[in-house]
């Protein structure tokens, strides 16, 4: 049912000279969704999301994405059908202010990116919308800032609002709230909120308290394979989760 | 080098001051002697060019009658650019009158229309390519020393004679190359010899030794070297290290200078042929001249041909202003009044300017001593044979010259 | 043994028992500022846990010790000696040994060169027949390529090469990270052994079940400061105070 | 077909020369992800130096196979030691950058004093002469050019692959600071290795030094062409650099049997045919 | 990793208008000089380079690629310039037009080559290819193997403009130059420009956004080549002349230096590091090969202290960009 998922993998691995990060894993994402990919460290996360994203190519396997098959495709190509990824460490362009960087993903869209011929005040006809992108994610007194200087939770808004710009209808988000304090957790988490309603977001994350709330299915993650899968109410349930989570010894 | 600097500095101050002098007195003659001077050509022309430059106008004795004559010296670093902006700058800027000695074709013949244009006198020694007195000859331009035409029938036609009737080329692949390998085996057909073979090798080529091979198995009597530079000491070199010359085959160097045999040393360069205009050791006069050349070079070296070609090309010149008694300035004037007169001086002996700005003189067929032969460490060569200038040069009437079909 | 947050009162501390004493410990990575003041100690024996979210600066004070981080300030003191400004070779060769969270297994070593890769230090540490014992797989598959091992292997292996060098205090960065239980078990017995050998072990950890097992003290990291400390007797005292931390 | 052997052979003694070029480039790449552009000039340095150990010294070809590597190797490790050390941390295009520089530097100074004509560098009596090997007449010199070069390959082969320095070197082209925190002195390995390298490319001058004339320039054009069988075999493995340089001096010689005048861009031409059916080189790392 | 160009300056409000005051002051300075007395071929010639010289910059500083073979554009398009013009007889107009229609040509095939691979293979690809084809023109037989198409006529452009004038010619070639600046700075600023920027500030980044990245660096790669034809076809007119020179890698790594020492990866730095390095070469001439111990020592001290170049350095200190 493309319909009814819009990303399904198949048997998806991934082997790293004899050592499996990713192995056999099947997942599939509801449209309009937010689907919490977890685990503890070393689990196979960030493999398993570069392999979405197709920044790593796959052992074995299948990715299916709105009924097509993306196993081979190209990172750019896969971006251009709406599936777009955000990056562990806040990816912007540096030296490029927040206007900028929200333009140039509006940009690609308009089909004039080859054009050195004109002037990039024809850029100009997309700063209404990306003021409003800014405005979404609370950035708007900062669209002059050059992003290098931007506080690290701005960052990450902005590389959001980078990524709605593509008007993307699949988010894909690797630790969105990586290495920031509980305020800016909040902030993003209720930014990912308002943007579920209109995007399927697939979040990879550490912590299963920062997705308790956020997510509406959570799949847990270790060793490379999918241990459970539910609503968090479900998973605090489940001992081999606790187990996981926080570790054996005590028996 | 410092000599140089200084020179050029001064010579760049002194022509702000000159300058206006220049046309009160109209006796006042700069002479640029523009040259590789730290390069591939800076032993065989170079600063010893710029030296043998000055040596001429000291011993023209025109100062004495009032003449003022100044040399400065430029780097063309074998860069046409390079070389046609130094020669620019110096008719522009320094009120040069005439440039000697420019080795390297392509810097030559690209000076040659910066000459013409500015109606300069132009007397190249250093370049080899006869292009200079065919097609793009120019009524400002005097050739003087060789050139591949020259080299070719002289070399070729004194082997063939000698009895090295099969030959196998091994030619650099590219223009100058590839004219040298012609004019040679038309020579060759000529006397009843026969070209059996031959492999084009690229320029700089480092390694000659699949192409020694080749020659070897042609099993043709001589094997004659359409190259230069580098490329002509390493395939010598090469060669007597698989044993070719041991093997009983003869290496003919189309082009080779005193400074090449000084480089390749006598032990491996001994039994070479070819062809130079020019000796220290031909006769008293020749010998006289080089000793105090060399007492003046800082490594103590014998002058080559080129840099003869430009004491004598020189002294030619300033005969010619001689005679006409000042204004320096028209080139072509000066030109026309130096093929007016036959050329004659201590290191060429009797000769002529043609029409076509060639200059004709004796070649001469040398070989290279055996070590055991060699009496001092510039004794390399005994002499083989001579051929005179008409025999050795572009007849007229085989020349491409515009000037010749007025 | 101080069982209060070492935050707050550093002057407590007893200079004698401490083989590491680290002040006002300041951390950046390029521009950005990662620790803004650590401070905490060690003693000579202890097995000390640093428990912390991730991205809060418990691989940093690691590496920070070891000296391979870009720019350091405070004080870091191994046997009294300040090594704030020394070299990670020169700090290696007082006899601090580091077992990184990635392993560092070289892939172009195999099994054996990886082991001996580490040059000893100084005298007493364990000899290869001990370390064999300790880990008999290793002994097995020798002759392999590094990075052929499976992850239990290769963390087996990254822990082997640091205890043959005879440095007495070593630092082990999430050592149970993506391994299977029955594998973690028998590297929470190996410490437990090397705590009985005399060596003296700071471990970062995120799976705290697998702490309490072995350590003697924790301290918590957030935001690049200790937070909170307390001994393992008052772990169960703590637990729901860490939850909140760690967001459990 | 004996003529086609004879080439063969003489292919094998030009890849000799590349080999060990590329090997000590390989090196260098592992150790300090430079492109060592310098890398023809420090050739060059040492033919220069063995020439000078024979005609102010009179130390032999022999003595100078050992000392010239060493001398050229000491002024390598203080280029390191001076200017290439300050670049670790930037981009890798500095490097080449700045090993461009000493390379036009190195040029110059011996342009400038020795002119660019060359000077003579005589065979070693032992190795003078001849044999007839049926096929083609090889020159002594040449077959202990192309033993000798394998014997140096294989040699530095061993010592990188199956030494415990090798082991270190390995370890920390991987991963030098874990290497440095383990208690090793990275830096000074660092500075070893390129001089390591450099020595290499100093051997690979004093071999040549009797075969070409000693040149200011016999390194500048050598190196674009060992840029291309780098780029050719890629920097994957030592035994990449080595089998790769060989075989293209095969593919050389034989190029010169078959089509002279492609001689000097056959290599380039392979260059591009590799590039367009495998990128990354034959064995090589993505760069 | 630091990049090439990371110390290069986010642009500012004010940047633009700093750039167009500097424009002006260049343009005029320019426009002046024949009426100053300065030697103007030496000013053409390094008007030629400094055009070389930013086409080059467009895609190190712009695209984070160092090319070290750009000297095959300026070469090819000046032989095949100097045939149209002498064998062809060509007018000027249209001879420059066939030089910038073979660069083009030898861009695309190079690059397309070449662009499969980045950071320093790709500078030792480019150095591969510039040498093969040193060696295709040295035995060509259009383009007279050493001793180059000499004697090269300067006509008349557009069948009125004079070109053996000096102060004609000076007028064309600063036109030339000006037009190719300025759109070289166009390509900078335009929504291509834009797309480049991000790709050099974070590539990943930008192949998430949907860029096929490869695409536009060899867009850039083919616009810097052609332009790079565009100087080496004017330059014909000044020098009369191509020869193997334009060709040689020394003469690509001039175009490095020239580079380097203006300030990668500004606007106005390739010019200013062309009139240094040609008024060197000019003014030190008769130092010898000395003047290649002074650019390897020019070499050595920007890339060890003065990695800004020195319009980078006036930009960082005047936090402007430049």
């Amino acid at each position: 049912m493309a319909d009814e998922f819009i990303l399904e993998t198949e048997g998806l691995t991934k082997e790293f000279a004899g050592f499996f990060a990713v192995r056999d894993v099947a997942l599939k994402v509801r449209r309009g969704s937010i689907h919490a990919l977890i685990g503890p460290n070393g689990a196979g996360k960030t493999t398993c999301f570069n392999l979405l994203t197709k920044f790593l190519k796959p052992s074995a396997g299948k990715i299916l994405y709105k009924g097509q098959d993306i196993t081979s495709m190209a990172p750019a190509d896969v971006a251009r059908l709406g599936l777009v990824r955000s990056f562990q460490i806040s990816a912007v362009f540096p030296h490029m202010t927040a206007l900028e960087n929200v333009r140039v993903a509006l940009q690609r869209q308009h089909g004039s990116s080859f054009d050195f011929w004109r002037s990039k005040s024809v850029l100009n006809q997309f700063n209404d919308r990306a003021r409003e992108l800014l405005n979404d994610v609370g950035l708007s007194e900062f669209a002059n800032t050059p992003a290098v200087e931007m506080a690290y939770g701005r960052k990450r808004a902005l590389e959001i609002a980078t990524t709605l710009a593509l008007d993307p209808e699949m988010m894909l988000l690797d630790e969105p709230m990586a290495g920031m304090g509980h305020e800016d957790i909040d902030k993003i988490a209720a930014l990912i909120k308002r943007i579920s309603a209109k995007y399927t977001i697939l979040m990879v994350e550490h912590n299963l308290s920062v997705v308790a709330n956020l997510s509406d299915i959570i799949t847990v993650l270790t060793r490379g394979q999918v241990l459970a899968q539910g609503h968090y109410s479900e998973l605090t349930k489940d001992e081999r989760v606790k187990e996981a989570y926080l570790g054996a010894g005590h028996a | 080098m410092k000599k140089s600097i200084a020179s050029l500095l001064l010579g760049t101050a002194l022509a702000v001051t000159t300058a206006g002098a220049a046309f009160a007195q109209d006796k006042t003659v700069k002479i640029g002697a523009l040259s590789d001077q730290s390069g591939l050509y800076a032993d065989l022309g170079g600063p010893g060019s710029t030296l043998a430059a000055q040596m001429a106008v000291e011993d023209s004795g025109l100062a004495a009658k009032g003449w003022k004559i100044d040399i400065i010296s430029g780097d063309h670093q074998n860069k046409p650019d390079i070389g046609t902006a130094i020669a620019r700058q110096w008719f522009d800027v320094d009120k040069v009158d005439i440039i000697v000695d420019v080795p390297n074709s392509g810097v030559a013949l690209a000076v040659n229309n910066v000459v013409k244009e500015k109606n300069g006198v132009y007397i190249n020694s250093g370049a080899a390519t006869s292009d200079l007195t065919n097609a793009q000859c120019s009524p400002n331009t005097v050739h003087w020393t060789y050139d591949t035409y020259m080299l070719a029938h002289t070399t070729g036609q004194a082997l063939v004679k000698a009895g090295g009737d099969t030959w196998f080329f091994l030619t650099a692949d590219y223009a100058f190359g590839a004219a040298l390998e012609r004019d040679t085996t038309a020579v060759i057909t000529a006397n009843g010899g026969k070209v059996v073979g031959g492999v084009k090798h690229p320029l700089n080529t480092p390694d000659f030794s699949s192409f020694l091979l080749q020659a070897q198995a042609s099993k043709a009597k001589i094997i004659g070297l359409a190259n230069a530079g580098g490329d002509t000491t390493n395939t010598i070199k090469q060669a007597a290290e698989f044993g070719i010359v041991k093997g009983g085959q003869k290496l003919a160097a189309l082009l080779l200078f005193l400074t090449d045999v000084k480089a390749i040393g006598l032990e491996t360069a001994q039994g070479l042929n070819f062809t130079e205009t020019f000796y220290w050791d031909m006769n008293d006069q020749t010998r006289a001249f080089s000793k105090r050349f060399s007492e003046k070079m800082k490594n103590g070296a014998m002058p080559t041909m080129v840099q003869a070609g430009v004491y004598a090309g020189v002294r030619h010149y300033l005969k010619a202003l001689d005679a006409l008694g000042g204004n320096p300035h028209d080139g072509v004037k000066v030109v026309d009044k130096m093929k007016s007169m036959p050329t004659e001086d201590e290191l060429f002996g009797k000769g002529e300017i043609q029409p076509n700005g060639r200059t004709i003189h004796n070649a001469y067929l040398f070989e290279v001593k055996k070590p055991s032969e060699s009496k001092g460490p510039w004794d390399f060569y005994k002499l083989v044979g001579t051929v005179s200038g008409d025999q050795a040069f572009t007849p007229l009437s085989e020349s491409k010259c515009a000037l010749l079909k007025k | 043994m101080p069982e209060t947050a070492m935050a707050e009162a550093p002057a407590k501390a007893a200079t004698g028992g401490n083989i590491l004493q680290v002040r006002n410990l300041e951390a950046w990575y390029g521009e950005s500022h990662i620790l803004h003041g650590i401070n905490f100690e060690v003693n000579a024996g202890e097995v000390v846990t640093l428990l912390g979210r991730n991205g809060a600066g418990k691989t940093t004070t690691l590496k920070s010790i070891m000296g391979i981080i870009g720019k350091r300030a405070g004080s870091i003191k191994f046997n009294n000696q300040d090594i704030i400004r020394a070299t990670s070779d020169k700090i290696a060769r007082m006899g601090i040994a580091f077992c990184p969270e990635e392993r560092g297994i070289f892939s172009s070593l195999d099994v054996r060169e990886n082991l001996l890769l580490p040059p000893v230090v100084r005298p007493g540490g364990l000899p290869l027949e001990q370390i064999f014992d300790l880990f008999p797989n290793l002994k097995e598959r020798l002759n392999s390529q590094g990075t052929k091992l499976s992850g239990g292997e290769q963390q087996m292996l990254a822990i082997a090469r640091i205890l043959r060098t005879g440095a007495s205090f070593l630092m082990l960065d999430e050592p149970t990270e993506g391994l299977a239980p029955v594998i973690i078990q028998q590297i929470g017995h190996t410490i437990a052994r090397l705590k009985k050998e005399g060596f003296t072990i700071l471990l970062v950890e995120q799976n705290f079940r697998f702490a309490s097992t072995v350590a003697d003290r924790y301290y918590v990291v957030e935001h690049g400061k200790i937070i909170d400390g307390f001994s393992n007797a008052e772990l169960a005292a703590n637990m729901d105070k860490l939850h909140t931390y760690l967001g459990v | 077909m004996q003529a086609l052997y004879a080439q063969l052979l003489v292919g094998l003694i030009n890849g000799s020369f590349y080999a060990l070029l590329s090997l000590g480039l390989a090196v260098i790449f592992g150790m300090l992800n430079i492109i060592n552009f310098a890398h023809g000039a420090l050739y060059m340095m040492g033919a220069f130096v063995a020439y000078f150990l024979l005609n102010l010294g009179g130390i032999s070809y022999w003595w100078a196979l050992l000392f010239a590597p060493i001398i050229v190797g000491i002024f390598g490790m203080i280029l390191e030691r001076t200017m290439l050390k300050f670049l670790t941390g930037l981009d890798h295009l500095y490097g080449l950058l700045l090993t461009f520089g000493i390379a036009l530097i190195v040029q110059g100074v011996f342009q400038n004093f020795f002119g660019s004509s060359g000077l003579p560098y005589a065979i070693p009596d032992q190795l003078k002469g001849g044999m007839n090997l049926g096929f083609m007449f090889l020159p002594i010199y040449r077959g202990w050019v192309v033993i000798f070069s394998l014997v140096v390959c294989l040699a530095t082969w061993f010592l990188i692959e199956k030494t415990r320095l090798g082991a270190y070197l390995r370890a920390a082209t991987e991963n030098p600071t874990l290497v440095r925190a383990f208690g090793i002195n990275v830096p000074r390995m660092i500075t070893l290795t390129y001089g390591l390298g450099v020595g290499l490319a100093a051997l690979a001058g004093v071999l040549s030094a009797p075969i070409n004339q000693v040149r200011p320039l016999m390194g500048a054009d050598l190196i674009i062409v060992v840029f291309a069988v780098v780029v050719i075999g890629g920097m994957g493995s030592i035994m990449g650099s080595i089998i790769t340089g060989f075989a293209l001096g095969v593919i050389e010689g034989l190029t010169k049997y078959f089509y002279p005048e492609a001689s000097n861009t056959v290599v380039f031409v392979l260059m591009v045919l590799v590039l367009l059916v495998k990128p990354t080189g034959l064995t090589g790392r993505a760069a | 990793m630091t990049a090439l160009t990371d110390d290069t300056l986010p642009v500012t409000p004010r940047a633009m208008r700093d750039e167009m005051i500097v424009f002006v002051v260049m343009a005029l300075l320019l426009v002046a000089v024949p009426f100053s007395g300065i030697y103007p071929f030496f000013v053409m010639q390094a008007l030629c380079f400094a055009l070389l010289a930013c086409a080059f910059n467009l895609l190190i500083g712009y695209g984070g690629l160092l090319s070290f073979g750009h000297a095959m554009f300026m070469g090819t398009a000046g032989y095949c310039s100097a045939h149209a013009l002498k064998v062809w007889a060509l007018p000027p107009e249209l001879g420059i037009l066939v030089g910038i229609v073979a660069a083009f040509g030898l861009s695309l095939i190079t690059g397309f080559i070449s662009i499969r691979r980045q950071g320093i293979y790709f500078s030792m690809i480019t150095l591969a290819l510039s040498q093969l084809l040193y060696f295709i023109y040295l035995q060509a037989p259009f383009t007279h193997g050493e001793d180059g198409i000499q004697g090269i006529p300067q006509g008349h452009m557009f069948g009125v403009l004079d070109l053996s004038k000096p102060t004609v010619l000076y007028y064309v070639v600063l036109v030339g130059f000006l037009a190719g600046f300025l759109l070289i700075y166009r390509i900078i600023n335009s929504p291509f420009g834009e797309v480049l920027k991000s790709i050099r500030e974070n590539e990943p980044r930008a192949i998430s956004l949907g860029y096929r990245t490869d695409q536009y660096k060899f867009l850039a790669f083919v616009l810097s080549g052609t332009l790079a034809g565009f100087a080496g076809a004017l330059k014909v007119f000044v020098a009369q002349n191509a020869s193997l020179t334009d060709v040689h890698w020394t003469m690509s790594g001039e175009v490095v230096l020239m580079t380097l020492v203006g300030g990668l990866g500004t606007i106005f730095g390739p010019v200013v590091g062309a009139f240094a390095i040609i008024a060197m070469q000019q003014y030190l001439a008769g130092f010898g090969q000395w003047v290649t111990v002074i650019q390897g020592s020019i070499f050595v001290i920007c890339v060890l202290t003065f990695r800004r170049g020195v319009v980078g350095e006036v930009a960082h200190y005047f936090r402007r960009s430049l």
